[in-house]
């Protein structure tokens, strides 16, 4: 296939890719891709998405100049604005895909997995939306710290459930709603939050996310800038990174995609099966996973979507590392310039960009940050930490 | 054919119904007394849990005994070092998820597991769609692949994963993941659809808990695992007399058959 | 003046407006009078404006059809995003408009008052982007119910004065402001946060939302809708009611702003002057102040901006109130069947509408609702209430 | 010419610079005391606070007596009533803001001030583009209407407010709300630029705390208005001795001219 393109129907992106799952899944993994590939093929499909989007998703968000940032980095930044969607990141493109996608199915309720609560809580806005059940699983340990996040889900009439197994977080809670799908899967959808899990889930994430890039590369023909030289996105299971890098991965723009040094998969993984894909993983020498380390919960899993391995192993896009310490450099940066508070998760870029301003960044380069999410979810965390910082 | 397949051929030829505990090794520091246990109580076959930490097709129980496993510093080489000094007598089945083999390598993995004297490996998470290639190690090496036909596996299906899985069928009697549950769920519709494709042995497993439903299961498979119902008494302590005592309330239901 | 036209030199809108502020603060209103009105008349600074809201503010934001909200109430139900705009809610329409003409006027400061912290994050918002310093006063009761407002507002390189007068709420901030404002009027814009304030700030900020209505107006026509029955807002000052409204002035769209009961200036108030202008008031029997009183930080004041007062005099626009308790329901309402949670203040009209469904709108009426905010700030606060019910 | 003029030409033809003390009725129980005492130190008339909720000229030691008044329960009645029984020998003149005057009604709220005795009135908030009802209704009643000046008034500007301020013009020294603060800010050239258009007597305010400060001004300056550095030792409790030597001090710093 070409790069960023279709993949076979092994779901096979390289050596990466896949379908992992036990064999109660695969009917379904199967009908699924069977049902996206013909409703992406479907133009009324393809058209109720684009309106939803951006009748209720707020589509499409601008790409923003950010001259003062610019001024300060000596680039040329631009913003992909997508902390302006409806639920503040890019997670609604996909849920809105996906929710469409169940109720195509004749499927009455869907199921996720969330960090955060960011996913959980856009996979319980479009179910709302279509009046489709929503449960959605949430490590324990981050329901207490996301007390709020579990709040809206319930005011959005989802029903949150608890992961008490293995460490309680992000991973766990996929860990939980893989084997809940299992009990389930004939009237229920797995909504998963990034191109990660079996195929068809990476390309039909991407799918629904590759409206992030194909806007932007419109949007900057359109002011005037033309292909940016390199386009950057923090990633965590790689969706806000794989939607954008999808609209220019035919030209020469060099691709950036920023771990979390923590959670930095390509950085310091190896291949390995998790979640139903091949893909790059953080695990010990004995191929347990380990537990990814992270301020910003959306880049707190270690591993990658297998299509980001891919695009490693290639070579066709770059992967670095974020530290902690970088990260609020990066927000308050943002914010203090620009006026807009990003996620923590899409400060990685932002740090990035900061650092290698002058440096891997000739000055006067033009840049595109996928501007992946908003800060308000973020907001008491950062005051905790700048003030233990003081 | 596999040895898995002559020895379980053996069991079925003898008349029996074959009983496979599913126990965890290294969940216990005893777990080898454990797995002895079993098989005085009267165990055919012993499926051996090797502990991932992210057991996707496993519920709270066997979770619980992976964590206490790998909490204990168990690993495939360890549990091979310890299953390659013993013999317990009945073949042993490797049941873990692809990334602890594919970790290793797929011919190393292979290699380690039959060195010790084990006769085949279920993978959960490896779906029919990626099997070639540990198929291809498991048939060169002598190990069997263990598939498991599910409740909503579609009838062309069955007849695929029948076709391509060594030593038995794992039939599972509910859409479910491992647990205690009663009655037999689906079972008994998931053994006739792989029967009728196919005369290899159908095991049943998947919320087989009770003598009862054992015996029921048996009505129509040719074999039964138990896992659940037997790691939940080792992770509640209880001793390898008791658990010898519950496997052959197993077997006995069994063999009023 | 034809209705929501250009007020005449005096700034009224029949008799209410006007300017009721110190000498020193004239030579700056009328500066301000002359600068705006120059400004709106200059192309190059509407398509600044327009600009602006475009690439930076999320405009247009888009007519959401509400589906199963007006199946639910037997109406046919269409939603005016301003929650998807940047910062969450209307607000930047406003404060794009003015730190723009801050900027033109060459000056280098803005100063504002807020509430719950809505209007204050907006303008520390625009004012970084444009590079201006800012200065927010918060009442210091607001400043403690509020801190994460707060925060966000240091984050975008704004500070926070908490203001110890008087009640030491929202209309203690306007005081307070306004004392400031004599300070520093010379390189200081005073960038008031809704329709309220000395002329020429309630025609200006009128303006500067009408952007709502009329993108509205386009929008429901593209649509097929046409020109709605009957157009709703909540109303605080009344920026938001005042935005969507100018879009349907001319048209028979009945039009009709919801106060908090305990904020209820048209309802319970009468003439009076504060805060510069001549408006109805919540006072007592000597003309002093009262304290308005709602749940929601926003409309928490106990005015109304003059112009509303005029259009409840002539009756072309209708005021009702919504009580506390109603509130709730009309957000939970709009949560559980559209996935969209909305801001307490917005609730207000949210919850209107579910009232007067079946009576006072007949089924099958054709309604806008202009969905001023959204309600991620306001999440905490329902939960505690919420639980308090239980 | 109103009474006002009248009364504040009679000090100016007496060669006296006027010293006008702000003090905030109802502030205390015994505000009436307060105000004689003021007299007593050797006021040449006083500015009447009538207390407002939200008095947008005035500094935090101002705002703390309006709010102590309202607490009291003063009301334009009742200071009225208070004022119409006494006489304190100087003219009144009531300071307040436009809502307290328009909730009353124009007319009615200047008949009661007038009645009282009181013989101008200053509302901050009232902008000369909204003066002319009010002024039509002082005028017919012969309330003095005190316009303020600012530094940030334009010479244009400066013409037509002091065109219109009866008694005298009220010269704003710096950009501010009451309080105290020091030195004259721009208070000379602001009393200057009303010179250039007018013979009008010009008094000094806003910020005017000490006798050096109130000797300053009545360099240029016909009359200086004191206001938050008396009504903080009101509120500090000092008794209406202390506050008539307070004013006696301005008094003196004011007659060494
Ligand atoms: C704002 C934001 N950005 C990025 C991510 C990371 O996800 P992905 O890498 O799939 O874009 C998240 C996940 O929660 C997020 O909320
Ligand atoms: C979301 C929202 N709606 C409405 C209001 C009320 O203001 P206005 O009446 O000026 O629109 C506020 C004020 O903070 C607000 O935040």
């Amino acid at each position: 296939m070409s790069t960023m393109g279709t993949p076979g129907a092994r779901g096979r992106f390289g050596e990466f890719g896949g379908r992992f799952v036990p064999e109660a899944l695969m009917p379904a993994c199967l009908e699924l891709e069977g049902a996206f590939a013909e409703a992406w093929a479907d133009p009324a499909f393809v058209a109720e998405f684009h309106d939803t989007l951006r009748l209720f998703g707020g589509r499409p968000t601008p790409v923003t100049p950010l001259a003062r940032l610019s001024e300060r980095l000596g680039l040329r930044v631009y913003a992909k604005r997508e902390d302006l969607a409806h639920t503040g990141s890019h997670k609604i493109n996909n849920v809105v895909g996906q929710t469409l996608l169940t109720r195509r199915m004749g499927k009455r309720r869907v199921i996720a997995e969330t960090g955060a609560g960011q996913h959980g809580v856009a996979t319980a806005t479009a179910a709302a939306r279509l009046g489709l059940e929503c449960t959605v699983f949430m490590g324990e340990v981050d329901t207490k710290r996301q007390e709020l996040n579990v709040f809206r889900m319930e005011l959005l009439g989802a029903r949150v459930v608890p992961v008490a197994s293995g460490s309680r977080t992000l991973k766990d809670a996929v860990n939980e709603a893989l084997r809940e799908w299992v009990t389930c899967v004939a009237d229920t959808h797995y909504c998963i939050g990034s191109v990660m899990g079996p195929h068809p889930f990476p390309w039909m994430v991407r799918e629904f996310q590759r409206v992030i890039g194909d806007e932007a590369r419109a949007q900057l023909e359109d002011l005037g800038v033309g292909v940016p030289e390199v386009v950057v996105a923090c990633v965590g299971g790689g969706s806000n990174a794989a939607g954008v890098f999808a609209g220019f991965v035919d030209t020469p723009a060099r691709l950036v995609g920023v771990e979390a040094a923590g959670g930095s998969a390509i950085g310091h993984g190896s291949p390995g099966v998790l979640h139903g894909m091949r893909s790059m993983l953080l695990q010990d020498e004995y191929g347990q996973i380990e537990e990814a380390q992270s301020i910003s919960a959306g880049l707190d899993y270690p591993g990658i979507g297998p299509e980001h391995a891919h695009l490693a192993a290639t070579g066709r896009a770059q992967y670095v590392a974020v530290g902690d310490d970088e990260v609020l450099g990066g927000l308050t940066l943002l914010s203090e310039t620009e006026g807009i508070i990003p996620a923590l998760e899409t400060a990685h870029a932002v740090a990035w960009v900061a650092r290698a301003a002058g440096r891997e960044l000739a000055p006067g380069t033009t840049v595109l940050i996928n501007l992946s999410g908003r800060g308000d979810k973020d907001v008491a965390q950062v005051r905790e930490m700048l003030r233990g910082d003081a | 054919m596999t040895s898995l397949d002559d020895r379980l051929a053996a069991v079925r030829d003898g008349g029996r119904h074959a009983l496979v505990p599913y126990l965890m090794a290294g969940a216990r520091p005893d777990w080898v007394r454990l797995f002895e246990a079993a098989v005085a109580g009267g165990a055919d076959a012993i499926e051996v849990g090797l502990p991932f930490s992210d057991p996707m097709m496993d519920g709270p129980v066997v979770q619980e005994a992976a964590l206490a496993a790998l909490a204990a510093g168990t690993t495939l080489d360890s549990v091979c070092a310890t299953l390659g000094s013993l013999d317990l007598g009945v073949p042993l089945i490797a049941m873990t998820y692809c990334n602890v083999i594919y970790h290793v390598g797929l011919e190393r993995a292979a290699g380690r597991l039959r060195e010790a004297g084990v006769l085949g490996a279920i993978l959960p998470d490896l779906a029919l769609e990626e099997l070639d290639e540990w198929a291809a190690v498991c048939d060169a090496g002598d190990l069997a692949t263990v598939l498991m036909v599910a409740p909503s596996t579609p009838v062309e299906r069955v007849a695929r994963l029948t076709a391509r899985s060594r030593g038995f069928v794992y039939a599972a009697a509910r859409m479910a993941v491992t647990g205690t549950a009663s009655g037999l769920g689906d079972g008994v519709a998931v053994v006739e659809r792989v029967r009728e494709v196919s005369s290899v042995p159908v095991y049943m497993g998947i919320g087989i808990a009770t003598p009862e439903q054992a015996r029921d299961a048996a009505r129509v498979a040719d074999g039964v695992i138990v896992g659940s119902a037997l790691v939940r008494r080792v992770l509640d302590g209880q001793s390898a007399e008791d658990l010898e005592s519950a496997v052959r309330a197993l077997r006995e239901a069994l063999d009023e058959m």
